[in-house]
């Protein structure tokens, strides 16, 4: 079994992105008006080879929870697309 | 004998601009004048700096949004028409954002920031920046930033190559490729590179903070020399 | 007077919940004349806890000396200052930022690099240097790997982007901190005296703002709560008060603030530490004698439907509260925009004494400034000593305990142990370089910057000893003084002030009273004996997890002053055949040492006697030998003894050469190799100048011995015990924290 | 016109990306075996407001070239979400 993931990370809502607030700025300044709530998070893929497919989505979760995303301060959401093999 | 102004630039976050402020007052004639980033005009400066430090926050990446401040296209147009410019570390990050230097500065490699004293090889002292120091030259000015990785496509760093626009590379102490010699993980050891028509020099280390053998290095200085005598 | 009560009315269970006793709800009923509304409640709460309010500790704080012809503000302001000549100040405090680096270890330390940045530069002064006192677990805990990378990421990172140089610090791994790091960030600015702000909000009809970021519902019961009551094990409960930093925007207020006091155009500023606006407000008011009111729905929020009680007690970073002459608010309003910070306008000063808040003009609190301030209750109480101190005292080694103990073989273990090993890769991380003055950087005792414009240097250290002041409070306490003196006296600087962290566990438990209790007894009389005023300090409390309380650790951040910085004692200048000097003697004292830790994994006996006395007189040996031009370089004797000071000693000088060790050969070789025994330093002086270093140290009356000499051999000898490699030694000493940080890491 | 945006950022297939790189290998050395290629991007949101719905994506598509993503080093993909007004 294959699948490709893809990991989507955010800081929690409420808190505050500062790089999301600067960036939000800049783009106003130069130009682009009418953006709003900017955050900038992280976009992690990857591949993983396994044999039980269905133990996929729970090893992703802890990954996330114990390595990818600081659960303390953020968010995440993952996607497994099995591959044919 | 008549000054040479020198603008040095200043953006939201710059923080070396003191720094390099002082070490363009260090030589003979130069006369640094401040460039605030919401200004449209470079005040008569024959020569420009863009200082180190973290312009906005180097949210994003390194030097992307400074590179759209007013005095940016004051500068692009003075570097078009041949004017010096000098980039030190974020300067050198906005130099490539603005295009003016080709490549791009990515993460280094070790993830972390890194900041220690940096033996340096010269490449060329054919420059306008460089004359005071002789080719093969090792020098050493003090590194400091997280994104110094420098990379471009294949076919760019072959012609920077060939075209000896590296100007300095990163070694050991006693001038070779050590095990721990390029702190960055930038290709070639490349640590600064000029454009096409040499006048814009961009490099990771810090001249500015080599100015003072009490502070562990005077190699500077040539740099800043180079770039006044070139203004002048 | 009406008050608004359209919150529900205070029960018993709610006030508990608050953390507040029934005693003092009393006390602030009282104080009111009636009972309280819920945000009322709620403002009490934070500026009544430990953290803001200091309960357990300012009556005791109050016997610190912190006087003196040398000191400009004392302990009460944001930050204390002295006087280092030419029309100078230099101001500095010390912040711990402990829990919330517990909790999430990178923001947390960045935020206190944040808050203590702050502290310095509301007072006018330009931050010019930063430091910080790590303590973490062992770092065979994957954990604890985790906690010291993210911590060491936020403080570099935070520090580096807003450009201040991190000049030095330390960091000691001990199982006893294992479930509470801690974190305790240093900075020191410079201004011209006549420049110095104060956080005042005087003159009534003054008008209140707010400079900086807007407000959302970071920490609201964050840090001031976490930082007085015990982590549980379910942080994860207090997880969503987690603040971020923003240095860019640290940055920019920065500058808007020190024009801002530069034109005159601001009374009074302060920064929003913990509990925000409350805090902020009510101290500026009290200072100054005044009373304050502002009007909650004019704070700029980064979040929709936020209470009264949230704004008022919200924690969001990179903020200021500035009193101006509301005639020079357009000046004010031209210094915002210029760093693109927003700047409103909130309130006004009063002369009623009363802290005073409103929500769309409706008053939602009123409270006397005094009552949030002043009145906050103290407890004072007396305690014996612990138990585990006699059992700890009672320590006497057993004949013959070190006879398997190979000294070289326990030299190699010491500097190689993380504690005692090189912190390059700490160190690596920060800008200590930026804003070029740094002429001694970390990696020697002290950081030395030069003063620009003047001849001057500025030595900076931080220095503490958990293990000794668990081992014996007292003694620790003092000892921390004299340790942080000698590394500054290493590089050729006199002493001036002191700035402390005092990080306890819970006060509340009868042991750790009393460990404060004695620390700061330690503490006042080395201060006291040794001519350095306290001028600022922090004190951090609950510092304790399910595995128990962390050792009392109290850091003292010294600065002391170079008069020409040309004639400061810098690391690595020695030839072959210099003489090595033990300034103070022998020692051969090995309780609660590092030798006892490291080597044999004990922690027993007592720490070395306090001589303070001695301490002066040698730290003035010292300084007066390098007056007289004699001195090649220097290191204080302090963890390791005698054996760990000559090899640093060694690490500094030139590759290639080494040191030789004579030791006297009555005793066992450990104890005169390890012993810790205080106010001690090794020098080198050339061969010729032997003897005239002799004859001015025995006029000073310190006792001296010759131990040794500079060798050309890139080798550590002690005579009549063995030798070791230099470069073997060097290596373990600098790649054991690598190694340890190339193993996996666990975010729990 | 209201509508929700996402930009993805990554570095260019070819590029050594260490920060992926290092987390594979963390992942790997704490029982997570199996996981390849390892990517670390940026995932950017944010609501944009405008007139000509038409321009929006010519919009996004220009704040990619200018300023979210080097093209030097960067590739990017977005989805703009129109929302019912
Ligand atoms: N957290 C830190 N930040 C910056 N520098 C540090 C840190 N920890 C240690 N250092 C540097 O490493 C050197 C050695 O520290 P330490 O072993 O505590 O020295 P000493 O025993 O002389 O006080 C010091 O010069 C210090 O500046
Ligand atoms: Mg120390």
């Amino acid at each position: 079994m294959k699948a490709r993931v893809e990991v989507h990370i955010q800081l929690k809502p409420g808190m505050l992105d500062p790089q999301g607030e600067t960036l939000e700025h800049a783009l106003t300044a130069i130009g682009y008006e009418g953006v709003r709530s900017m955050r900038v998070g992280k976009w992690i893929t990857f591949e993983i080879e396994g044999d039980e497919s269905d133990a996929v989505e729970s090893q992703v979760e802890e990954m996330c929870d114990r390595l990818l995303a600081n659960p303390i301060i953020e968010r995440y959401e993952y996607h497994v697309m099995r591959e044919e093999s | 004998m008549t000054q040479v102004p020198i603008g040095i630039v200043r953006f939201p976050g710059t923080n070396c601009d003191q720094d390099v402020f002082d070490a363009v007052a260090a030589v003979e004639r130069a006369c640094p004048v401040w460039l605030w980033h919401k200004e449209t005009d470079l005040q008569g400066a024959k020569g420009v700096v863009l200082a180190g430090g973290f312009s906005y926050g180097d949210y994003l990446r390194a030097g992307a949004i400074a590179r759209f401040s007013p005095i940016m296209e004051e500068v692009v147009r003075f570097a078009v028409d041949g004017g010096p410019v000098l980039g030190i570390c974020n300067g050198f990050q906005i130099l490539t954002e603005a295009g003016l230097l080709p490549g791009a500065l990515m993460r280094n490699d070790r993830l972390t920031f890194v900041c220690r004293p940096q033996s340096l090889k010269v490449e060329t002292a054919d420059t306008l920046f460089t004359r005071q120091y002789e080719r093969g030259q090792v020098i050493s000015f003090p590194v400091a930033h997280a994104e110094g990785n420098f990379a471009a496509d294949p076919a760019m760093i072959d012609r920077l190559e060939d075209e000896c626009r590296v100007v300095f590379r990163y070694v050991d102490d006693r001038g070779g490729k050590g095990l721990d010699a390029n702190p960055n993980g930038s290709i070639n050891d490349i640590a600064g590179v000029i454009n096409e028509r040499g006048n814009v020099l961009g490099l990771m280390p810090h001249p500015d903070r080599a100015m003072d053998r009490m502070l562990g290095s005077a190699d500077g200085r040539g740099i800043f020399q180079g770039l006044v005598e070139a203004a002048a | 007077m009406t008050v608004t009560l359209h919150d529900p009315l205070v029960n018993p269970e709610i006030v508990a919940a608050h953390g507040l006793t029934t005693d003092e709800y009393e006390q602030i009923c009282a104080l009111l004349g009636r009972d309280p509304n819920l945000t009322e409640l709620g403002v009490f709460s934070l500026m009544w806890s430990e953290h803001c309010g200091y309960k357990h500790s300012r009556a005791r704080l109050a016997d610190l000396p912190s006087t003196g012809p040398q000191v400009v503000q004392g302990p009460g302001e944001n930050a204390g200052a002295i006087d280092i000549g030419e029309g100078l100040a230099i101001v500095f405090k010390m912040e711990s930022h402990n829990h919330p680096s517990a909790v999430e270890p990178y923001q947390g330390a960045a935020t206190g690099v944040g808050g203590i940045l702050r502290d310095v530069f509301t007072m006018g002064a330009r931050p010019i240097a930063l430091l910080n006192s790590l303590r973490f677990g062992e770092l065979d805990d994957p954990h604890v790997r985790y906690l010291f990378r993210r911590v060491v990421a936020g403080i570099g990172d935070y520090g580096n982007c807003v450009g201040i140089p991190t000049v030095g610090g330390e960091v000691v791994f001990d199982d006893a901190y294992r479930g509470n790091p801690l974190v305790n960030a240093m900075c020191v600015g410079i201004l011209a005296q006549n420049d110095l702000t104060r956080g005042v909000a005087s003159g009534p009809g003054n008008a209140v703002y707010v400079l900086g970021a807007s407000t959302g519902r970071d920490g609201i019961h964050g840090a001031s709560l976490l930082a007085s009551a015990e982590l549980a094990d379910d942080t994860a409960e207090s997880r969503p008060t987690v603040q971020v930093g923003d240095p860019f925007s640290e940055k920019l207020l920065l500058e808007a603030t020190l024009e801002l006091i530069e034109s005159g155009a601001a009374i009074g500023i302060q920064d929003m530490g913990a509990a925000g606006l409350t805090s902020s407000s009510s101290e500026m008011a009290t200072r100054a004698g005044t009373g304050i009111e502002f009007d909650v729905s004019r704070v700029p929020r980064r979040e929709p439907d936020m209470s009264p009680y949230e704004v008022l007690l919200s924690e969001s970073q990179e903020r200021m509260l500035v009193v101006a002459d509301p005639h020079r608010e357009p000046q004010l309003m031209t210094i915002a925009d210029k760093w693109d910070l927003a700047c409103t306008r909130i309130g006004s000063v009063t002369d009623d004494g009363i802290w005073r808040v409103f929500e769309d003009c409706e008053e939602v609190c009123a409270i006397p400034v005094e009552a949030l301030t002043e009145a906050v209750p103290t407890y004072v109480r007396e305690v014996e000593p612990p138990a585990y101190l006699a059992s700890l005292h009672a320590w006497s080694p057993r004949p013959g305990w070190l006879d398997c103990v190979e000294p070289l073989a326990a030299l190699a273990t010491l500097i190689s142990a993380p504690s005692l090993a090189s912190k390059r890769w700490v160190f690596e991380q920060y800008d200590h370089h930026v804003r070029t003055a740094t002429v001694i950087g970390p990696g020697a005792d002290a950081a030395v910057l030069a003063i620009k414009g003047t001849q001057r240097g500025l030595a900076l250290t931080i220095d503490g000893n958990g293990r000794y002041v668990y081992c014996d409070p007292y003694r620790g306490g003092a000892l921390a003084v004299a340790e942080a003196a000698r590394n500054l006296v290493a590089v050729g600087a006199t002493p001036l002030a002191i700035t402390d962290c005092l990080n306890f566990g819970n006060p509340e438990k009868d042991d750790i009273y009393y460990q404060f209790v004695e620390a700061l007894r330690g503490i006042a009389d080395a201060c006291r004996a040794l001519d350095t005023p306290v001028v600022s300090g922090n004190v951090s409390f609950y510092n304790q997890s399910s595995v128990g309380a962390v050792y009392p650790t109290p850091t003292i951040g010294m600065v002391g002053l170079i008069q020409d910085i040309e004639k400061r004692i810098y690391p690595g200048r020695a030839a072959v055949g210099d003489r090595l000097l033990l300034v103070g003697g022998d020692g051969a004292h090995l309780g609660a040492s590092s030798f006892l830790k490291e080597v044999l994994g004990e922690v027993a006996g007592r720490p070395p006697t306090v001589d303070l006395k001695a301490e002066r007189m040698n730290a003035e040996a010292i300084l007066a030998l390098n007056e007289a031009g004699l001195i090649g370089t220097c290191r204080d004797v302090g963890d390791g003894g005698l054996a760990v000071a000559a090899a640093e000693l060694m690490f500094g000088l030139e590759s290639g050469l080494g040191v030789e060790l004579e030791i006297p050969g009555r005793a066992g070789p450990h104890a005169l190799l390890f012993g810790e025994d205080g106010a001690r330093y090794v020098v080198t002086v050339a061969e010729d100048d032997e003897s005239r270093a002799a004859e001015l140290l025995a006029e000073l009356e310190v006792v001296t011995r010759a131990c040794g000499r500079v060798t050309g051999d890139a080798a550590y000898h002690v005579v009549d015990v063995g030798s070791a490699n230099r470069s073997v030694l060097q290596a373990s000493s600098e790649t054991s924290i690598p190694n340890a940080m190339r193993q996996t890491e666990s975010n729990r």
